[in-house]
Protein backbone atom coordinates (compact mmCIF):
# COMPACT_ATOMS: atom_id res chain seq x y z
CA UNK A 1 0.00 0.00 0.00
CA UNK A 2 1.58 3.36 -0.93
CA UNK A 3 0.76 6.77 0.81
CA UNK A 4 -2.58 6.56 3.28
CA UNK A 5 -5.74 5.32 3.29
CA UNK A 6 -8.48 7.31 4.90
CA UNK A 7 -12.19 7.55 5.51
CA UNK A 8 -14.20 10.11 7.09
CA UNK A 9 -17.75 9.11 8.78
CA UNK A 10 -20.37 11.46 10.16
CA UNK A 11 -23.77 9.88 11.93
CA UNK A 12 -27.05 10.79 13.80
CA UNK A 13 -26.36 10.76 17.65
CA UNK A 14 -28.46 7.70 17.60
CA UNK A 15 -27.65 5.00 20.20
CA UNK A 16 -28.25 2.23 17.31
CA UNK A 17 -25.42 3.92 15.68
CA UNK A 18 -22.71 2.80 18.14
CA UNK A 19 -22.74 -0.73 17.15
CA UNK A 20 -22.37 0.43 13.02
CA UNK A 21 -19.38 3.02 14.20
CA UNK A 22 -18.29 -0.33 15.43
CA UNK A 23 -18.81 -2.17 12.43
CA UNK A 24 -17.10 0.26 9.71
CA UNK A 25 -13.80 0.97 11.97
CA UNK A 26 -13.49 -2.72 11.93
CA UNK A 27 -14.21 -3.13 8.64
CA UNK A 28 -11.31 -0.38 7.44
CA UNK A 29 -8.98 -1.23 9.76
CA UNK A 30 -9.16 -5.02 8.31
CA UNK A 31 -6.67 -4.40 5.75
CA UNK A 32 -4.18 -4.30 7.94
CA UNK A 33 -4.91 -7.92 9.30
CA UNK A 34 -5.01 -7.22 13.28
CA UNK A 35 -5.21 -9.27 15.86
CA UNK A 36 -8.77 -10.49 17.13
CA UNK A 37 -7.66 -8.52 20.32
CA UNK A 38 -6.23 -5.72 18.67
CA UNK A 39 -9.58 -5.63 16.94
CA UNK A 40 -11.35 -5.70 20.04
CA UNK A 41 -9.56 -2.70 21.39
CA UNK A 42 -9.96 -0.40 18.62
CA UNK A 43 -13.78 -1.50 18.42
CA UNK A 44 -13.94 -0.94 22.38
CA UNK A 45 -12.58 2.88 22.35
CA UNK A 46 -14.19 3.55 19.50
CA UNK A 47 -17.94 2.56 21.03
CA UNK A 48 -16.63 4.38 24.47
CA UNK A 49 -16.10 7.51 22.44
CA UNK A 50 -18.86 7.49 20.29
CA UNK A 51 -21.06 6.45 23.03
CA UNK A 52 -19.97 10.02 25.19
CA UNK A 53 -20.87 12.21 22.08
CA UNK A 54 -24.53 10.45 22.37
CA UNK A 55 -24.74 10.97 25.85
CA UNK A 56 -22.44 14.01 27.21
CA UNK A 57 -22.20 15.77 23.79
CA UNK A 58 -25.59 15.88 22.76
CA UNK A 59 -27.93 14.96 25.87
CA UNK A 60 -29.06 11.93 24.14
CA UNK A 61 -30.87 14.33 21.13
CA UNK A 62 -30.90 12.33 17.84
CA UNK A 63 -30.39 14.98 16.27
CA UNK A 64 -26.26 15.71 16.65
CA UNK A 65 -23.67 14.15 14.03
CA UNK A 66 -20.80 12.54 15.21
CA UNK A 67 -17.71 12.47 13.02
CA UNK A 68 -15.08 9.79 12.81
CA UNK A 69 -12.24 9.73 10.88
CA UNK A 70 -9.66 7.39 10.19
CA UNK A 71 -6.18 7.03 8.26
CA UNK A 72 -4.29 4.15 8.79
CA UNK A 73 -0.42 4.77 7.27
CA UNK A 74 1.99 2.08 7.29
CA UNK A 75 0.55 -0.08 10.49
CA UNK A 76 -0.29 3.01 12.34
CA UNK A 77 -4.33 3.60 12.89
CA UNK A 78 -5.20 6.89 13.72
CA UNK A 79 -8.86 7.59 14.91
CA UNK A 80 -10.64 11.05 15.84
CA UNK A 81 -13.74 11.31 17.06
CA UNK A 82 -15.85 14.23 17.32
CA UNK A 83 -18.86 16.08 18.28
CA UNK A 84 -20.46 20.20 18.47
CA UNK A 85 -22.29 19.14 21.52
CA UNK A 86 -21.93 20.86 24.54
CA UNK A 87 -18.33 20.47 25.57
CA UNK A 88 -16.40 18.88 28.78
CA UNK A 89 -15.96 22.68 31.44
CA UNK A 90 -13.02 20.66 33.84
CA UNK A 91 -11.26 18.19 31.52
CA UNK A 92 -9.09 16.69 34.38
CA UNK A 93 -12.11 15.85 36.59
CA UNK A 94 -13.65 14.43 33.59
CA UNK A 95 -10.25 12.17 32.53
CA UNK A 96 -10.39 10.31 35.97
CA UNK A 97 -11.25 7.04 36.50
CA UNK A 98 -14.64 6.54 37.85
CA UNK A 99 -15.75 9.91 37.47
CA UNK A 100 -18.69 10.48 35.60
CA UNK A 101 -21.47 13.41 35.46
CA UNK A 102 -24.62 10.85 34.89
CA UNK A 103 -24.46 8.40 37.83
CA UNK A 104 -28.16 8.55 37.02
CA UNK A 105 -27.56 6.68 33.53
CA UNK A 106 -25.06 4.56 35.39
CA UNK A 107 -22.24 5.76 33.60
CA UNK A 108 -19.36 3.74 35.01
CA UNK A 109 -16.52 6.71 34.48
CA UNK A 110 -14.27 4.29 33.06
CA UNK A 111 -14.82 5.83 29.27
CA UNK A 112 -11.80 7.73 28.54
CA UNK A 113 -9.75 5.62 31.21
CA UNK A 114 -10.50 2.32 28.95
CA UNK A 115 -9.41 4.66 25.46
CA UNK A 116 -6.40 5.60 27.10
CA UNK A 117 -5.82 2.02 28.10
CA UNK A 118 -6.73 0.35 24.95
CA UNK A 119 -4.90 2.70 22.32
CA UNK A 120 -1.06 3.60 22.05
CA UNK A 121 -1.57 7.61 21.83
CA UNK A 122 -4.51 9.30 23.57
CA UNK A 123 -5.45 12.74 23.53
CA UNK A 124 -8.95 14.94 24.68
CA UNK A 125 -9.52 18.70 23.45
CA UNK A 126 -12.77 19.74 24.20
CA UNK A 127 -14.59 23.57 24.23
CA UNK A 128 -17.56 24.02 26.43
CA UNK A 129 -20.33 24.59 23.79
CA UNK A 130 -18.50 23.60 21.17
CA UNK A 131 -17.82 20.45 21.22
CA UNK A 132 -15.33 17.74 21.78
CA UNK A 133 -12.32 15.70 20.07
CA UNK A 134 -10.78 12.54 20.76
CA UNK A 135 -7.91 11.72 19.02
CA UNK A 136 -6.51 8.28 19.29
CA UNK A 137 -3.65 6.22 17.85
CA UNK A 138 -2.88 2.38 17.76
CA UNK A 139 0.09 0.46 16.12
CA UNK A 140 -1.01 -2.99 14.50
CA UNK A 141 1.64 -5.93 14.86
CA UNK A 142 0.20 -7.98 13.16
CA UNK A 143 0.85 -6.77 9.54
CA UNK A 144 0.69 -10.05 7.23
CA UNK A 145 0.98 -9.93 3.35
CA UNK A 146 -2.54 -9.36 1.92
CA UNK A 147 -4.08 -11.71 0.45
CA UNK A 148 -4.99 -10.07 -2.98
CA UNK B 1 -25.80 -7.72 16.19
CA UNK B 2 -27.94 -7.47 18.96
CA UNK B 3 -28.41 -8.14 22.85
CA UNK B 4 -30.26 -11.21 23.84
CA UNK B 5 -31.01 -12.85 27.10
CA UNK B 6 -32.12 -16.19 28.11
CA UNK B 7 -33.32 -16.05 32.06
CA UNK B 8 -33.64 -19.00 33.74
CA UNK B 9 -34.73 -19.56 37.67
CA UNK B 10 -32.81 -22.09 39.76
CA UNK B 11 -33.93 -22.44 43.07
CA UNK B 12 -33.06 -19.11 44.77
CA UNK B 13 -30.85 -18.37 41.63
CA UNK B 14 -31.61 -16.34 38.75
CA UNK B 15 -29.32 -16.94 35.58
CA UNK B 16 -28.95 -14.80 32.77
CA UNK B 17 -27.12 -15.86 29.60
CA UNK B 18 -26.46 -12.78 27.90
CA UNK B 19 -25.85 -13.09 24.20
CA UNK B 20 -24.83 -10.66 21.47
CA UNK B 21 -23.10 -7.30 22.12
CA UNK B 22 -23.37 -5.08 25.43
CA UNK B 23 -22.79 -1.30 24.56
CA UNK B 24 -24.95 1.90 26.03
CA UNK B 25 -27.44 1.04 23.22
CA UNK B 26 -28.42 -2.34 24.51
CA UNK B 27 -27.76 -1.78 27.65
CA UNK B 28 -30.83 0.43 28.71
CA UNK B 29 -33.30 -2.72 27.77
CA UNK B 30 -31.15 -5.54 29.48
CA UNK B 31 -31.36 -2.92 32.91
CA UNK B 32 -35.01 -2.88 32.49
CA UNK B 33 -35.62 -6.53 32.05
CA UNK B 34 -33.24 -7.85 34.43
CA UNK B 35 -35.23 -5.02 37.58
CA UNK B 36 -38.51 -6.37 36.12
CA UNK B 37 -37.43 -10.15 36.70
CA UNK B 38 -36.12 -9.43 39.83
CA UNK B 39 -38.88 -7.70 41.12
CA UNK B 40 -41.66 -10.64 39.60
CA UNK B 41 -39.27 -13.91 40.59
CA UNK B 42 -38.54 -14.44 44.19
CA UNK B 43 -34.51 -15.06 43.38
CA UNK B 44 -32.26 -14.06 46.33
CA UNK B 45 -29.28 -14.29 44.09
CA UNK B 46 -28.12 -13.44 40.24
CA UNK B 47 -25.82 -15.31 38.31
CA UNK B 48 -24.07 -13.63 35.06
CA UNK B 49 -23.35 -15.66 32.39
CA UNK B 50 -21.22 -13.57 30.11
CA UNK B 51 -19.84 -16.79 27.84
CA UNK B 52 -21.80 -15.64 24.70
CA UNK B 53 -21.15 -12.05 24.64
CA UNK B 54 -19.19 -10.88 21.56
CA UNK B 55 -18.29 -7.79 22.85
CA UNK B 56 -18.80 -5.30 25.64
CA UNK B 57 -17.95 -1.76 26.45
CA UNK B 58 -18.19 0.05 29.66
CA UNK B 59 -22.11 0.75 29.42
CA UNK B 60 -21.60 -2.98 30.33
CA UNK B 61 -19.61 -2.30 33.45
CA UNK B 62 -22.40 0.01 34.53
CA UNK B 63 -25.07 -2.43 34.13
CA UNK B 64 -23.70 -4.74 36.15
CA UNK B 65 -22.30 -2.69 38.55
CA UNK B 66 -26.05 -1.39 38.93
CA UNK B 67 -27.63 -5.00 39.10
CA UNK B 68 -24.34 -5.52 41.79
CA UNK B 69 -26.15 -2.72 44.10
CA UNK B 70 -29.82 -4.14 43.70
CA UNK B 71 -28.75 -7.97 44.25
CA UNK B 72 -26.36 -7.22 47.38
CA UNK B 73 -29.05 -4.33 48.95
CA UNK B 74 -31.54 -7.10 48.93
CA UNK B 75 -29.19 -9.40 50.50
CA UNK B 76 -28.24 -11.58 47.70
CA UNK B 77 -24.61 -12.24 45.97
CA UNK B 78 -24.13 -11.32 41.86
CA UNK B 79 -22.22 -14.05 40.56
CA UNK B 80 -20.67 -13.71 37.10
CA UNK B 81 -19.23 -16.57 34.67
CA UNK B 82 -18.10 -16.93 31.36
CA UNK B 83 -15.76 -13.94 31.46
CA UNK B 84 -13.33 -13.75 28.21
CA UNK B 85 -10.39 -12.49 28.77
CA UNK B 86 -11.67 -8.77 27.11
CA UNK B 87 -14.51 -8.94 29.73
CA UNK B 88 -11.82 -9.49 32.24
CA UNK B 89 -9.64 -6.66 31.57
CA UNK B 90 -12.26 -4.38 31.68
CA UNK B 91 -13.67 -6.04 35.24
CA UNK B 92 -9.40 -5.17 36.60
CA UNK B 93 -9.30 -1.57 34.85
CA UNK B 94 -12.61 -0.68 36.58
CA UNK B 95 -11.95 -2.50 39.53
CA UNK B 96 -15.04 -4.30 39.53
CA UNK B 97 -12.49 -7.45 39.50
CA UNK B 98 -12.14 -7.08 43.54
CA UNK B 99 -15.88 -6.74 44.26
CA UNK B 100 -17.28 -9.67 41.72
CA UNK B 101 -17.28 -13.47 42.75
CA UNK B 102 -16.44 -14.61 39.32
CA UNK B 103 -16.47 -18.60 38.58
CA UNK B 104 -15.45 -20.47 35.01
CA UNK B 105 -19.31 -21.75 34.78
CA UNK B 106 -22.78 -22.01 36.02
CA UNK B 107 -21.85 -25.26 38.10
CA UNK B 108 -18.60 -23.85 39.77
CA UNK B 109 -20.96 -20.84 40.15
CA UNK B 110 -23.59 -22.71 41.56
CA UNK B 111 -21.91 -24.82 43.66
CA UNK B 112 -20.20 -21.92 45.35
CA UNK B 113 -23.82 -21.03 46.83
CA UNK B 114 -24.68 -24.09 48.47
CA UNK B 115 -21.96 -24.64 50.49
CA UNK B 116 -22.63 -20.53 51.76
CA UNK B 117 -26.49 -21.21 51.83
CA UNK C 1 -37.72 5.38 14.94
CA UNK C 2 -38.73 9.10 14.93
CA UNK C 3 -37.43 11.05 12.13
CA UNK C 4 -34.52 10.18 10.13
CA UNK C 5 -31.09 8.53 10.39
CA UNK C 6 -28.36 9.30 8.83
CA UNK C 7 -24.61 9.29 7.61
CA UNK C 8 -21.95 10.34 5.49
CA UNK C 9 -18.83 7.95 4.48
CA UNK C 10 -16.02 9.45 2.89
CA UNK C 11 -12.74 7.34 1.59
CA UNK C 12 -10.11 7.38 -0.34
CA UNK C 13 -10.34 6.11 -4.15
CA UNK C 14 -8.56 2.83 -3.19
CA UNK C 15 -9.61 -0.37 -4.64
CA UNK C 16 -9.54 -2.50 -1.09
CA UNK C 17 -12.22 0.25 0.14
CA UNK C 18 -14.86 -1.45 -1.68
CA UNK C 19 -15.54 -4.29 0.70
CA UNK C 20 -15.41 -1.69 3.25
CA UNK C 21 -17.78 0.43 1.52
CA UNK C 22 -20.49 -2.56 1.36
CA UNK C 23 -19.95 -3.20 4.73
CA UNK C 24 -20.44 0.23 5.98
CA UNK C 25 -23.86 0.50 3.99
CA UNK C 26 -24.89 -3.24 5.62
CA UNK C 27 -23.91 -2.11 8.93
CA UNK C 28 -26.19 1.14 8.55
CA UNK C 29 -29.38 -0.88 6.52
CA UNK C 30 -29.34 -3.36 9.14
CA UNK C 31 -31.26 -1.78 11.46
CA UNK C 32 -34.34 -2.21 8.85
CA UNK C 33 -33.78 -5.65 9.32
CA UNK C 34 -33.70 -6.56 5.47
CA UNK C 35 -33.56 -9.63 4.25
CA UNK C 36 -30.65 -11.57 2.97
CA UNK C 37 -31.71 -10.69 -0.93
CA UNK C 38 -32.50 -6.99 -0.01
CA UNK C 39 -28.92 -6.75 1.59
CA UNK C 40 -27.22 -8.34 -1.23
CA UNK C 41 -29.02 -6.23 -3.60
CA UNK C 42 -27.85 -3.06 -1.86
CA UNK C 43 -24.22 -4.10 -1.21
CA UNK C 44 -24.18 -5.01 -5.20
CA UNK C 45 -25.61 -1.59 -6.23
CA UNK C 46 -22.77 0.42 -3.92
CA UNK C 47 -20.32 -1.78 -4.95
CA UNK C 48 -20.99 -1.09 -8.53
CA UNK C 49 -20.91 2.75 -7.68
CA UNK C 50 -18.03 3.04 -5.60
CA UNK C 51 -16.13 0.69 -8.59
CA UNK C 52 -17.10 3.31 -11.09
CA UNK C 53 -15.74 6.25 -9.26
CA UNK C 54 -12.28 4.67 -8.47
CA UNK C 55 -12.14 3.16 -11.57
CA UNK C 56 -13.76 5.67 -14.52
CA UNK C 57 -13.84 8.69 -11.80
CA UNK C 58 -10.19 9.22 -10.61
CA UNK C 59 -8.57 6.30 -13.34
CA UNK C 60 -7.58 4.20 -10.75
CA UNK C 61 -5.64 6.70 -8.96
CA UNK C 62 -6.01 6.57 -5.26
CA UNK C 63 -6.06 9.79 -4.19
CA UNK C 64 -9.24 10.95 -4.81
CA UNK C 65 -12.34 10.66 -2.00
CA UNK C 66 -15.40 8.50 -2.76
CA UNK C 67 -18.39 9.91 -0.55
CA UNK C 68 -21.66 7.87 0.27
CA UNK C 69 -24.86 9.54 1.76
CA UNK C 70 -27.28 7.41 3.20
CA UNK C 71 -30.60 7.86 4.70
CA UNK C 72 -33.59 6.22 6.31
CA UNK C 73 -36.52 7.28 6.31
CA UNK C 74 -39.48 4.65 7.63
CA UNK C 75 -38.68 1.83 5.20
CA UNK C 76 -36.96 3.80 3.05
CA UNK C 77 -32.90 3.64 2.29
CA UNK C 78 -31.65 6.86 -0.08
CA UNK C 79 -27.87 6.41 -0.89
CA UNK C 80 -25.88 8.48 -2.70
CA UNK C 81 -22.64 7.58 -4.19
CA UNK C 82 -20.64 10.90 -5.55
CA UNK C 83 -17.16 11.30 -6.96
CA UNK C 84 -15.06 14.52 -7.84
CA UNK C 85 -13.58 13.32 -10.91
CA UNK C 86 -13.03 13.19 -14.80
CA UNK C 87 -17.18 13.13 -14.89
CA UNK C 88 -19.33 11.56 -18.05
CA UNK C 89 -19.64 13.42 -21.34
CA UNK C 90 -22.27 11.11 -22.91
CA UNK C 91 -25.07 9.98 -20.26
CA UNK C 92 -27.58 8.48 -22.31
CA UNK C 93 -24.65 6.29 -24.01
CA UNK C 94 -23.33 5.57 -20.86
CA UNK C 95 -26.16 4.43 -19.20
CA UNK C 96 -27.14 2.02 -22.14
CA UNK C 97 -26.60 -1.71 -21.00
CA UNK C 98 -23.33 -3.55 -22.18
CA UNK C 99 -21.69 0.14 -22.44
CA UNK C 100 -17.90 0.03 -21.68
CA UNK C 101 -14.96 2.79 -21.88
CA UNK C 102 -13.24 0.62 -20.85
CA UNK C 103 -13.19 -2.81 -22.11
CA UNK C 104 -9.12 -3.12 -22.02
CA UNK C 105 -10.09 -2.96 -18.33
CA UNK C 106 -12.63 -6.43 -18.93
CA UNK C 107 -15.29 -4.03 -17.43
CA UNK C 108 -18.70 -5.14 -18.96
CA UNK C 109 -20.53 -2.34 -18.89
CA UNK C 110 -23.67 -3.50 -16.57
CA UNK C 111 -22.76 -1.18 -13.90
CA UNK C 112 -25.27 1.10 -14.50
CA UNK C 113 -27.85 -1.59 -15.35
CA UNK C 114 -27.32 -3.36 -12.59
CA UNK C 115 -27.91 -0.23 -10.38
CA UNK C 116 -31.13 0.43 -11.86
CA UNK C 117 -32.32 -2.94 -11.74
CA UNK C 118 -31.17 -4.18 -8.35
CA UNK C 119 -33.02 -0.18 -6.75
CA UNK C 120 -36.34 0.94 -6.69
CA UNK C 121 -34.98 4.71 -7.61
CA UNK C 122 -32.26 5.22 -9.41
CA UNK C 123 -30.44 8.76 -11.23
CA UNK C 124 -27.14 10.04 -12.60
CA UNK C 125 -26.23 13.60 -12.82
CA UNK C 126 -22.81 13.60 -14.03
CA UNK C 127 -20.66 17.01 -15.32
CA UNK C 128 -17.65 16.49 -17.28
CA UNK C 129 -14.56 17.48 -15.13
CA UNK C 130 -16.29 18.05 -12.20
CA UNK C 131 -17.57 14.62 -11.14
CA UNK C 132 -20.43 11.92 -10.73
CA UNK C 133 -23.65 11.58 -8.54
CA UNK C 134 -25.52 8.54 -8.63
CA UNK C 135 -29.09 8.83 -6.01
CA UNK C 136 -30.52 5.40 -5.21
CA UNK C 137 -33.42 4.40 -3.27
CA UNK C 138 -34.61 1.32 -1.89
CA UNK C 139 -37.79 -0.35 0.16
CA UNK C 140 -36.77 -2.75 2.80
CA UNK C 141 -40.40 -4.63 2.98
CA UNK C 142 -38.95 -6.59 6.11
CA UNK C 143 -39.09 -3.93 8.34
CA UNK C 144 -39.69 -6.08 12.10
CA UNK C 145 -39.42 -4.95 15.25
CA UNK C 146 -36.27 -3.99 16.52
CA UNK C 147 -35.38 -6.65 19.72
CA UNK C 148 -34.07 -3.64 21.64
CA UNK D 1 -13.40 -11.43 3.28
CA UNK D 2 -11.33 -11.60 0.61
CA UNK D 3 -11.12 -13.92 -2.20
CA UNK D 4 -9.55 -17.30 -2.44
CA UNK D 5 -8.96 -20.06 -5.06
CA UNK D 6 -8.62 -23.61 -5.33
CA UNK D 7 -7.38 -25.24 -8.72
CA UNK D 8 -7.17 -28.74 -10.08
CA UNK D 9 -6.32 -30.31 -12.61
CA UNK D 10 -8.57 -33.07 -13.84
CA UNK D 11 -7.95 -35.00 -17.20
CA UNK D 12 -8.19 -31.83 -19.90
CA UNK D 13 -10.14 -29.74 -17.40
CA UNK D 14 -8.73 -27.18 -15.02
CA UNK D 15 -11.42 -26.96 -12.25
CA UNK D 16 -11.10 -23.33 -10.74
CA UNK D 17 -13.70 -23.21 -6.70
CA UNK D 18 -13.57 -19.61 -5.90
CA UNK D 19 -14.59 -18.73 -2.05
CA UNK D 20 -14.92 -15.38 -0.69
CA UNK D 21 -15.88 -11.67 -2.98
CA UNK D 22 -15.24 -11.58 -6.37
CA UNK D 23 -15.58 -7.37 -6.74
CA UNK D 24 -13.19 -5.30 -8.63
CA UNK D 25 -10.37 -5.22 -6.02
CA UNK D 26 -10.35 -9.03 -6.25
CA UNK D 27 -10.77 -9.64 -9.75
CA UNK D 28 -7.55 -8.06 -10.80
CA UNK D 29 -5.41 -11.02 -9.33
CA UNK D 30 -7.84 -13.74 -10.54
CA UNK D 31 -7.46 -12.89 -14.18
CA UNK D 32 -3.87 -13.38 -13.44
CA UNK D 33 -3.97 -16.55 -11.75
CA UNK D 34 -6.57 -17.99 -14.44
CA UNK D 35 -4.77 -16.94 -16.96
CA UNK D 36 -1.57 -18.17 -15.72
CA UNK D 37 -3.12 -21.28 -14.99
CA UNK D 38 -4.14 -21.86 -18.54
CA UNK D 39 -1.00 -21.00 -20.24
CA UNK D 40 1.39 -23.26 -17.96
CA UNK D 41 -1.46 -26.20 -17.76
CA UNK D 42 -2.65 -28.40 -20.42
CA UNK D 43 -6.15 -27.75 -19.61
CA UNK D 44 -8.70 -27.19 -22.78
CA UNK D 45 -11.74 -26.85 -20.49
CA UNK D 46 -12.17 -24.51 -17.72
CA UNK D 47 -14.91 -25.72 -14.66
CA UNK D 48 -15.93 -22.31 -12.57
CA UNK D 49 -17.12 -23.76 -9.60
CA UNK D 50 -18.92 -20.26 -7.81
CA UNK D 51 -20.84 -22.57 -4.76
CA UNK D 52 -18.54 -20.43 -2.21
CA UNK D 53 -18.89 -17.11 -3.76
CA UNK D 54 -20.51 -14.58 -0.94
CA UNK D 55 -20.10 -11.59 -2.74
CA UNK D 56 -20.35 -10.81 -7.05
CA UNK D 57 -20.91 -7.93 -9.30
CA UNK D 58 -20.32 -6.81 -12.68
CA UNK D 59 -16.62 -6.88 -12.12
CA UNK D 60 -17.34 -10.20 -11.49
CA UNK D 61 -18.92 -10.89 -15.47
CA UNK D 62 -16.26 -9.19 -16.77
CA UNK D 63 -13.89 -11.69 -15.51
CA UNK D 64 -15.97 -14.84 -16.58
CA UNK D 65 -16.77 -13.30 -19.99
CA UNK D 66 -12.54 -12.76 -20.42
CA UNK D 67 -11.99 -15.77 -19.56
CA UNK D 68 -14.61 -17.22 -21.56
CA UNK D 69 -13.12 -15.78 -25.05
CA UNK D 70 -9.62 -17.25 -23.32
CA UNK D 71 -10.93 -20.82 -23.61
CA UNK D 72 -13.18 -20.61 -26.51
CA UNK D 73 -10.55 -18.69 -28.57
CA UNK D 74 -8.78 -22.63 -28.22
CA UNK D 75 -11.18 -24.57 -29.15
CA UNK D 76 -12.00 -25.23 -24.99
CA UNK D 77 -15.40 -24.86 -23.68
CA UNK D 78 -16.01 -22.68 -20.36
CA UNK D 79 -18.42 -24.58 -17.74
CA UNK D 80 -19.68 -22.66 -14.95
CA UNK D 81 -21.42 -24.62 -11.28
CA UNK D 82 -22.64 -23.86 -8.24
CA UNK D 83 -24.54 -20.55 -9.25
CA UNK D 84 -26.42 -19.18 -6.57
CA UNK D 85 -29.45 -16.72 -7.37
CA UNK D 86 -27.86 -13.88 -6.76
CA UNK D 87 -25.11 -14.19 -9.07
CA UNK D 88 -28.06 -16.17 -11.77
CA UNK D 89 -29.63 -12.43 -11.54
CA UNK D 90 -26.05 -11.03 -12.98
CA UNK D 91 -26.35 -13.49 -16.04
CA UNK D 92 -30.15 -13.14 -17.18
CA UNK D 93 -29.09 -9.25 -16.63
CA UNK D 94 -25.78 -9.43 -18.86
CA UNK D 95 -26.98 -11.91 -21.41
CA UNK D 96 -23.96 -14.19 -20.28
CA UNK D 97 -26.42 -17.13 -19.14
CA UNK D 98 -27.12 -17.46 -22.98
CA UNK D 99 -23.81 -18.19 -23.86
CA UNK D 100 -22.52 -19.57 -20.69
CA UNK D 101 -22.99 -23.77 -20.11
CA UNK D 102 -24.73 -23.80 -16.18
CA UNK D 103 -24.46 -27.15 -14.42
CA UNK D 104 -26.07 -27.81 -10.82
CA UNK D 105 -22.22 -29.26 -9.34
CA UNK D 106 -18.93 -30.09 -10.77
CA UNK D 107 -19.95 -34.20 -11.30
CA UNK D 108 -23.10 -33.03 -13.75
CA UNK D 109 -20.26 -30.51 -15.76
CA UNK D 110 -17.22 -33.06 -15.77
CA UNK D 111 -19.94 -35.20 -17.07
CA UNK D 112 -21.35 -33.27 -20.00
CA UNK D 113 -17.96 -33.20 -21.38
CA UNK D 114 -17.13 -37.01 -21.33
CA UNK D 115 -20.57 -37.35 -23.80
CA UNK D 116 -18.88 -34.42 -26.13
CA UNK D 117 -15.51 -35.35 -26.50
N1 LIG E 1 -18.11 13.99 24.18
C1 LIG E 1 -18.35 14.52 25.41
N2 LIG E 1 -19.08 15.65 25.54
C2 LIG E 1 -19.32 16.18 26.75
N3 LIG E 1 -18.89 15.63 27.91
C3 LIG E 1 -18.17 14.50 27.85
C4 LIG E 1 -17.86 13.88 26.61
N4 LIG E 1 -17.13 12.77 26.86
C5 LIG E 1 -16.97 12.71 28.18
N5 LIG E 1 -17.59 13.73 28.80
C6 LIG E 1 -17.61 14.01 30.26
O1 LIG E 1 -16.56 13.28 30.83
C7 LIG E 1 -17.05 12.40 31.85
C8 LIG E 1 -16.23 11.13 31.92
O2 LIG E 1 -16.35 10.39 30.71
P1 LIG E 1 -16.09 8.83 30.76
O3 LIG E 1 -14.77 8.57 31.38
O4 LIG E 1 -16.27 8.30 29.36
O5 LIG E 1 -17.22 8.25 31.70
P2 LIG E 1 -18.80 8.05 31.50
O6 LIG E 1 -19.14 8.14 30.04
O7 LIG E 1 -19.05 6.70 32.05
O8 LIG E 1 -19.46 9.15 32.30
C9 LIG E 1 -18.51 12.17 31.46
O9 LIG E 1 -19.28 11.78 32.55
C10 LIG E 1 -18.90 13.53 30.90
O10 LIG E 1 -19.20 14.44 31.94
N1 LIG F 1 -18.22 7.74 -11.71
C1 LIG F 1 -17.94 7.80 -13.03
N2 LIG F 1 -17.08 8.72 -13.53
C2 LIG F 1 -16.79 8.77 -14.85
N3 LIG F 1 -17.32 7.93 -15.76
C3 LIG F 1 -18.19 6.99 -15.34
C4 LIG F 1 -18.54 6.88 -13.96
N4 LIG F 1 -19.43 5.86 -13.83
C5 LIG F 1 -19.62 5.38 -15.07
N5 LIG F 1 -18.89 6.05 -15.99
C6 LIG F 1 -18.85 5.82 -17.46
O1 LIG F 1 -20.02 5.07 -17.81
C7 LIG F 1 -19.65 3.84 -18.44
C8 LIG F 1 -20.65 2.75 -18.11
O2 LIG F 1 -20.59 2.44 -16.71
P1 LIG F 1 -21.07 1.01 -16.20
O3 LIG F 1 -22.43 0.72 -16.76
O4 LIG F 1 -20.93 0.96 -14.73
O5 LIG F 1 -20.06 -0.01 -16.90
P2 LIG F 1 -18.50 -0.34 -16.61
O6 LIG F 1 -18.10 0.19 -15.26
O7 LIG F 1 -18.44 -1.81 -16.69
O8 LIG F 1 -17.71 0.34 -17.70
C9 LIG F 1 -18.25 3.56 -17.96
O9 LIG F 1 -17.53 2.72 -18.85
C10 LIG F 1 -17.66 4.98 -17.89
O10 LIG F 1 -17.26 5.43 -19.17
Amino acid sequence: MNGSNRMVLSFSSRSENEAFARIAVAAFVSQLDPTVEELNDLKTAVSEAVTNAIIHGYDGKPDGMVTIEARIEGDAVSIIVRDEGKGIEDLELARQPLFTSRPDLERSGMGFTIMENFMDEFDVSSEPGKGTEIRMMKRIESKKALYN
Amino acid sequence: MRLHEEMEQYRNVLIVRLKGELDHHTADGLKQRLEDALLRGRATHVLLNLSGLAFMDSSGLGVILGRYKTVTARGGKLLVCGVGPAVRRLFELSGLLKILALYENEHEALGSLEVVS
